[in-house]
């Protein structure tokens, strides 16, 4: 019939718009990137040149190359650093989202005296900008001896991160129905359990986007980073991109590469994560 | 103390108080007291002249600096409802996909791998009024034949300050609201379709109440994690030239560490703290409304 | 104009088949009760019809146009689901005015209806409560006020009364009918309550696994059910139901009991057949307790052990021993009788069913 | 005398400046080492600002008791109290050997606060050869100007053939850098190149005189003039740097670190086209030569200075400054300069770097040794910026950065 | 050893009172049927005894052993919940064997188990879909699963079988039976089904807004009423009941309509007494359609006008006009009558119920 064709037109056609939009979308996020792999592959020349070159003609990793390649031929600890970065924001990750987890699991879960100013509270000391607090954490650091250590730079962020996790993760709390805590503990589940074994599973798309959020925060973090460390032992890839900035120079077509470094497993663990994203969870849980 | 037992809530919030407590606080009181002093950093004795309220006063007549201010209300309000917006939006053209989902949600954050710092020198070259990918494109294009000077005008500076956050932190909503999307029941959604609701409608009336307190908690973090926005326009513009896009982070770490005046640079921040408390107090009361609205305790 | 028509209508999930190819004509403003046993695909076909599950095959059509690919809201039904589907964040009174509107009825208008239709379903005092402050039954309540404020072409009940107490369920059943008389809409209404079926419907359509059995009137699918399923289905307590053979005008039994073959059935079987016989608790009674059936009884006399008797108030059920297995008589206010006591039963048999093993399909000419 | 000398057992920390292009001179420390017996411990290595930021945060919370730092000329004055007078651990012959004016420039308040290594800064002028090549471009000069188009020797000159060679947006005359203390540092050395001062000899700002307001003008004009790209106020050396290796400008004012760059086909479009020249003069006739100089210097409470004044010695000593020279940056020893012209012999492109940069390091000066330099610059820059894009005019804009300079001066109690 | 019991339970939602101290005790082994209005408060009641409601006053015992502060898994209880509450990331293997396996059972005890209960609930070839896979009646089954793989001190069960069709209902009621009798627990059971509560119950407690208005036998509740509320509650139809004024050993209606009082209610009352009088479907009955009643009947015959019939398969409902309005009659097989006809009817008075008009309490002594 004309009207179910219509409509079965009609769906077509937004499903075609959907993913002209989705393209367009995706265009307009990845372009940027993109231009920026590229650009690590370019030689200077080109990706500043006037007129444009939009076509590259020439495609080299030199950039790559002497990037690994020894101290003096244009290479940067890129391993050390890549390390630090690593073992910093994973651990203050986990912390961050487990430390999260605690609170907001408080803040959904349990009613008790004060609650909403506590929640208003956490958020509170994150008004705090990182200038006011910088240098005061600087001097903390220095008398404690943390400054320049991996230690004294997970601490930071995951306060950093902390309020940030508890709100998320307590709104994902939140929408996992009561209910199901109380059936595991009747199923003679502690509290404990219950939130292991049921509440756990069926917030995972909040904490898996409170992860991702985390670890991004600290893998590009540079502000802190910069005031923090100061040798290879510390240093996190966002400060080593300075180095690739000299007192006249900036050598664009490097920064791009390291870009791409640190791009790539920021990207794959992301995807990893991601997984968990996941809808419906607690559909046909409760009735009601 | 003997027989004290703690609370569940309070031990489990006792290691957040306690990281807060030793990174945050701390170093805060320390600032609160440095902004009552003159302070300057190559001079240490100046931490112990205590001179009151000076440097309050002495900002309440800086009209620079309440033009920074409002150029930041500007640009918070004006980038966190856009990001908002369009983060909702690309949330829900990736959600709405059939196929891909993995790579189009990864896709999506994209931009969040990307360090501020990189994102400020890849705008600031994409703009450069001479060799910029921009220009270069409009001029290719024949859309125009000068060279629009993108960081110096105060208005297009501002504009292409706001694409470069926009680009840069979108996707924070995105995943955000995201995550909010898939956690919402399925079955309220069903009756309104059956109710009568076009898909406007339905987004309307019932996904977007479900939506809004992650959009609301996006919304609080975003305004709070002001680093990214700093790090993006130090590198573009630094507040310049003559002052037209000067913010109020880029001003106070400029007072702080170039100018050295770490006791001013504090008052400053205590300012702009007010600032942050605002948004912060009036996006938690809407999304306690929001809350109350979807039926979830307080 | 609103009737409903299902033709080879069928749903799969990946490769497993639930509804397999259905085809049901319903007529306008026709009254449909949905039977069958759980997860046979009731739930699934309002849901087709509703155009909230994409069909697999088939199509559907309401008043005479075809819907299968329209969205819910162009095919004005309005449904109540089986799980509720509140809105958490609506009032009752949100979620009971939340369909007019949207239709963008005149504020009035809207009090009124839901004013109607929350002092139908006792709804009054909880108006200004969301969801999440209400009982399981007054949950359910709201889920049926939602559907009957509004004037569709097709509503679709899904079990809207099985968390309601029986005196409330019966009121309700009253106004639901009343309701159907008032506004001209088709019913289709899955319930799991044989006295709603049998009072409110127009037709009862029997699915089982993803078929529908029969389809017929109340009185229909009681007295003459087309299949050995049917019979077993309809009717609480359930049909007796006894495999044997016909040998000779006598029905024999595993447990070499034998009873006279039916009249009914004389010439629809031969000696050799394997067939199922059925008869009603109602139809089994001891002798003396005086029924005087409507019709003209072809009662058989037995002597039957009995095992257990089960007071219901007002009824008693009294489970005798035929064929090995319990066998149950229902009657109103029985003399007190003890397990183990012979009885002499009295069997209706020109109320019997005859059904071929095989098949289970009745052997009624 | 004896150096590098012997200090078995004593670690020296260190913090240095980050960049590949300093690696090699870090390349030598393990030499030192074996040498003296000495441990060299890297605390820092970071971009230059971000050291600043580091060190002020040092001083400020007092842990300052590391040895050796890296120090930038325009950063120095700054840092009063933190580094201690190395003319007092070195012999004089040693210190003799670098150019005057560096050891000038790096003595502050008579303590010689650090010794400079080959990364001395000065900044000549870089123009498209084939510019001044074309016939065609000659007459139409000759008509407009009435003088022979040739590379510039004044900065009056510069306007005319800016003005003439700019089509934008495709080409432009020139381009200066536009912000923070780049500008402030353009802008002084073109008030001394005008005949006034920036600071008189109280140390009170008086860039807003007559010189001062021509000094100006000239970056006032060339932008109404359109000669500079639209987006100059907000470009820093980098931006320069791509420009003029993009080939879109004429004439570029520049530092010697470029020179390589620009000469180098895979990072710009003019190379085999570039020229260079000492910096024109300003109507005073004085040439601009705003210089500045990269530095290691020995912190006050520094536990072992003799070991740590050894090893900034042999950091900038004849072989580290070779070194460093070879790959393109100025020596400051007299005796380096001399072998680096040598080196250049069979490359006529270094060799008119070279000499144009060793004419031009004649001219040179350094800035203001104040240590509120950073901070009037903060401050007077966007005064500048607002004379350039027409939001005041020179006058007023430069009077209101006197006045804020004076003001910043008055309340470090300078004046 | 699991006695429930009560004492003065009480409950607030803030200022709204939902139970007000009701006081009960459950003997071990009793099997309790909890029923009443919806939104009365047995879901609360069920959810305070389970530990997952604070409660506001009161206390309670289980096994002799306050557990007013205890969690509910140091209860040894378990629940069906009226919304199910399945895990909706388990399958439905897992949500049955989930308590074993936090109990630490053995893999085998836990297979068992698992196996025997979903034979039971008829789940066997759904043990590997997640709940959002099945149909409502399925899910309730897992539900119900759920708790029955465990042998609590005290089962409570919140209308397990509501959403389950007649068939698999009354086969779940003869399993719930037997597991009562085969394990040794308590079970309070909510449900809206009368026979349910009939069949499975040693007691009977209906509740009405938070309060208890009677506990006693199935028989009891149903043949002594104490409040006119029970008697309107309990039996389906239910009893039919008149306001009246008593005259002189008369019962006089409003519409002037006269009946002698029943004998068992002369010495309680007294002339000018306002009362209602109650008689069950079953006790009106055509003239002749022969019910030989066990008890003395004490009959009393009147004419009046048929309005509706409602045949309902196995039974007719018969409406007349009694008072003014309709007085339901309840029978097997009658003959066919026409609304409208003047029938003579036998109301069985020894059956007949007296309750004070004001309290509602009834005046049997
Ligand atoms: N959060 C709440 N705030 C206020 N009232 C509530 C809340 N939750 C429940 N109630 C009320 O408490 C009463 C008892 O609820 P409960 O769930 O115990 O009823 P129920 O007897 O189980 O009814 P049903 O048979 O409908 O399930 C209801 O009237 C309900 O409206
Ligand atoms: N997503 C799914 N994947 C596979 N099978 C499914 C899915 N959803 C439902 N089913 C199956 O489809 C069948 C029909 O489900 P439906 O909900 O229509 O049953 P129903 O007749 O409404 O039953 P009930 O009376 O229990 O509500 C059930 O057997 C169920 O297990
Ligand atoms: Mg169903
Ligand atoms: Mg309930």
């Amino acid at each position: 019939m004309d009207e179910n064709s219509s409509a079965r037109l009609k769906r077509r056609l937004l499903g075609i718009v959907h993913r002209i939009g989705l393209f367009l979308a995706m265009l307009t996020i990845c372009l940027p990137g993109l231009w920026i792999v590229l650009s690590s592959l370019r030689p200077t020349v080109e990706i500043m040149a006037k007129p444009p070159v939009w076509i590259p003609q020439e495609i080299s990793f030199d950039a790559y190359v002497s990037m690994f390649s020894g101290i003096g031929k244009g290479g940067i600890p890129v391993i050390e650093y890549f390390r630090n970065s690593l073992i910093i924001s994973v651990t203050s990750t986990i912390i961050a989202v487990a430390i999260g987890m605690a609170g907001g699991y408080a803040f959904a879960r349990y009613r008790f005296r004060g609650k909403s100013s506590v929640f208003l509270g956490l958020m509170l000391t994150r008004t705090v900008p990182g200038i006011a607090l910088s240098l005061p954490l600087f001097f903390l650091y220095v008398r404690l001896g943390i400054i320049d250590t991996h230690f004294g730079l997970i601490l930071a962020y995951v306060a950093l991160n902390v309020p940030f996790t508890i709100w998320l993760i307590d709104g994902f709390f939140r929408q996992v129905p009561k209910d199901l805590a109380e059936a595991a503990q009747i199923d003679g589940c502690t509290r404990w359990q219950a939130f292991w074994q049921v509440e756990f599973p069926l917030a995972g798309p909040g904490i898996a986007s409170a992860a991702i959020f985390a670890f991004l925060t600290c893998w590009n973090e540079f502000a802190l980073a910069s005031q923090l460390t100061r040798s290879v032992s510390a240093k996190t890839l966002p400060v080593g991109l300075l180095d690739y900035t000299a007192e006249f120079t900036i050598d664009w077509r490097g920064m791009c590469a390291l870009a791409v470094v640190m791009i790539i497993p920021a990207l794959t663990l992301t995807y990893i994560v991601q997984k968990h994203l996941v809808g419906g969870l607690t559909s046909g849980a409760v009735k009601g | 103390m003997k027989g004290f037992k703690p609370s569940a809530p309070f031990l489990l919030l006792l290691p957040a108080f306690i990281v807060l407590a030793a990174v945050v606080v701390v170093p805060l009181l320390l600032s609160l007291y440095s902004s009552f002093t003159p302070f300057r950093l190559t001079k240490p004795e100046t931490f112990f002249v205590f001179v009151g309220l000076r440097n309050y006063l002495s900002i309440l007549a800086n009209t620079d600096f309440w033009w920074a201010f409002g150029r930041t209300v500007l640009l918070l309000t004006i980038a966190l409802n856009l990001e908002m917006l369009l983060g909702l939006g690309l949330a829900m053209l990736v959600e709405k996909a059939t196929r891909g989902q993995r790579i189009l949600r990864t896709l999506m954050m994209f931009p969040m791998m990307f360090s501020p710092i990189l994102v400020g020198f890849q705008f600031k070259f994409m703009f450069n009024d001479n060799i910029g990918l921009v220009n270069n494109a409009l001029q290719s294009l024949g859309i125009t034949q000068d060279a629009i000077p993108w960081l110096i005008e105060g208005h297009l500076a501002f504009i292409a300050i706001s694409i470069a956050e926009i680009w840069s932190s979108t996707a924070i909503f995105a995943i955000l609201i995201l995550a909010g999307l898939l956690a919402m029941p399925k079955e309220p959604i069903e009756a309104a379709r059956v109710d009568g609701c076009t898909p406007w409608q339905t987004f309307r009336y019932v996904t977007w109440p479900f939506v809004m307190p992650f959009a609301y908690i996006a919304m609080t973090i975003r305004s709070l994690d002001v680093a990214r926005a700093y790090d993006i326009v130090k590198i573009m513009t630094d507040g310049g030239p003559a002052g037209r896009t000067e913010l109020l982070w880029t001003l106070v770490a400029r007072t702080a560490y170039s100018d050295g005046r770490m006791g001013m640079a504090n008052a400053m921040a205590y300012f702009s703290i007010l600032l942050s408390i605002a948004f912060t107090v009036y996006f938690f009361n809407k999304l306690a409304a929001a809350r109350t609205q979807i039926g979830a305790e307080w | 104009m609103a009737t409903v028509s299902l033709k080879k209508l069928t749903k799969r999930y990946g490769n497993i088949g639930i509804v397999h190819g259905i085809d049901l004509d319903i007529a306008d403003r026709e009254f449909i009760a949905l039977v069958g046993p759980s997860g046979c695909g009731k739930s699934t076909t309002l849901r087709m019809i509703a155009g909230l599950e994409e069909i697999s095959a088939g199509s559907i059509e309401i008043g005479g146009r075809i819907v299968n690919d329209l969205p819910p809201r162009s095919r004005n039904i309005s449904m109540v689901f089986q799980s509720y589907a509140l809105y958490p964040h609506m009032t009752v009174r949100e979620n009971l005015g939340f369909s007019l509107k949207i239709a963008g009825a005149a504020r009035e208008e809207m009090d009124r209806r839901v004013a109607e239709a929350s002092a139908i379903l006792g709804l009054d005092t909880l108006l200004d409560r969301r969801p999440s402050q209400l009982s399981g039954g007054q949950r359910q309540r709201v889920a049926m006020g939602r559907a009957i404020v509004r004037d569709p072409d097709v509503f679709l009940f899904d079990e809207p009364l099985s968390n309601l107490d029986a005196k409330l369920r019966t009121q309700m059943r009253t106004e639901i009918k009343k309701l159907h008389a008032k506004v001209q809409s088709t019913v289709i209404y899955v319930t799991h309550d044989q006295v709603e079926a049998m009072t409110l419907a127009d037709r009862i359509v029997i699915m089982r696994d993803g078929h529908i059995e029969q389809v017929g009137t109340p009185d229909e699918v009681f007295r003459r059910p087309a299949t050995r399923f049917v019979a077993g289905f309809i009717g609480s307590p359930p049909m007796n139901l006894h495999e044997a053979t016909v040998d000779d005008g006598q029905l024999v039994f595993a447990s070499g009991e034998k009873l006279p073959l039916p009249a009914q059935f004389k010439t629809n079987v031969a000696t050799g057949d394997r067939v199922v016989f059925g008869l009603r608790p109602d139809d089994i009674y001891p002798t003396g307790h005086g029924i005087s059936s409507g019709g003209v009884a072809d009662v058989h006399q037995i002597e039957l052990p009995i095992t257990v008797t089960e007071p219901l108030g007002n009824e008693t059920l009294v489970f005798v021993e035929f064929n090995g297995t319990d066998c149950v008589s229902r009657m109103l206010n029985p003399r007190p009788l003890r397990p183990g006591e012979r009885v002499a039963m009295s069997l209706d048999l020109s109320q019997a069913h005859l059904f071929a093993a095989e098949t289970g399909k009745t052997l009624r000419s | 005398g004896d150096l590098p000398g012997k200090f078995e057992g004593v670690t020296v920390d260190v913090k240095l400046i980050g960049g590949q292009q300093y690696e090699k001179l870090y390349e030598r420390i393990p030499e030192w080492e074996k040498a003296t017996g000495a441990k060299v411990n890297i605390l820092t290595k970071k971009n230059g600002f971000d050291i600043d930021k580091e060190l002020k945060s040092d001083i400020a919370s007092g842990s300052t008791n590391w040895c050796v730092g890296w120090n930038h000329s325009s950063f120095a004055p700054q840092y009063t109290g933190l580094y201690t007078d190395l003319s007092k651990l070195l012999p004089k012959e040693e210190i003799d050997a670098f150019v005057p004016s560096t050891i000038k420039a790096a003595t502050i308040d008579g303590k010689l606060e650090m010794l400079p290594r080959a990364q001395f800064d000065v900044s000549a002028l870089y123009y498209q050869k084939s510019l001044y090549e074309n016939a065609d471009n000659k007459t139409k000069f000759k008509a407009k100007y009435g003088y022979d188009l040739v590379p510039p020797d004044s900065w009056k000159e510069v306007t005319d053939q800016a003005e003439f060679f700019a089509n934008p947006p495709n080409f432009y005359g020139t381009q200066f850098a536009g912000k923070e203390e780049a500008i402030n540092g353009r802008f002084y050395e073109m008030v001394v190149a005008e005949g006034g001062e920036y600071l008189d000899k109280d140390g009170k700002p008086v860039f807003n005189s007559e010189a001062g307001i021509r000094a100006l003008d000239w970056f006032v004009n060339l932008y109404k003039a359109k000669a500079v790209p639209a987006g100059t106020t907000n470009y820093l050396w980098d931006d320069l740097g791509q420009g003029f290796a993009s080939g879109t400008v004429a004439i570029n004012l520049d530092w010697p670190g470029w020179a390589g760059f620009f000469n180098d086909p895979k990072s710009s479009k003019v190379a085999g086209n570039v020229g260079v020249k000492v910096a024109p003069k300003g109507s005073s006739g004085k040439r601009t030569g705003w210089s500045g100089f990269h530095g290691f210097s020995v912190t006050e409470n520094c536990p072992h200075k003799e070991a740590a004044a050894s090893l900034v010695w042999w950091l900038t000593n004849e072989d580290s400054q070779k070194l460093e020279a070879a790959a393109g940056p100025l020596p400051t020893r007299t005796a380096v300069w001399d072998w680096d012209l040598k080196q250049a012999e069979n490359d006529p492109y270094k060799k008119e770097v070279l000499s144009a940069f060793q004419e031009e390091a004649k001219h040179a000066f350094a800035v203001p040794q104040t240590p509120e330099w950073i901070e009037i610059s903060n401050a007077v820059y966007p005064e500048l910026q607002a004379a350039i894009l027409g939001d005041k005019t020179s006058k007023q804009a430069l009077d209101e950065a006197a006045a804020k300079a004076t003001q910043i001066l008055q309340d470090a109690g300078k004046l």
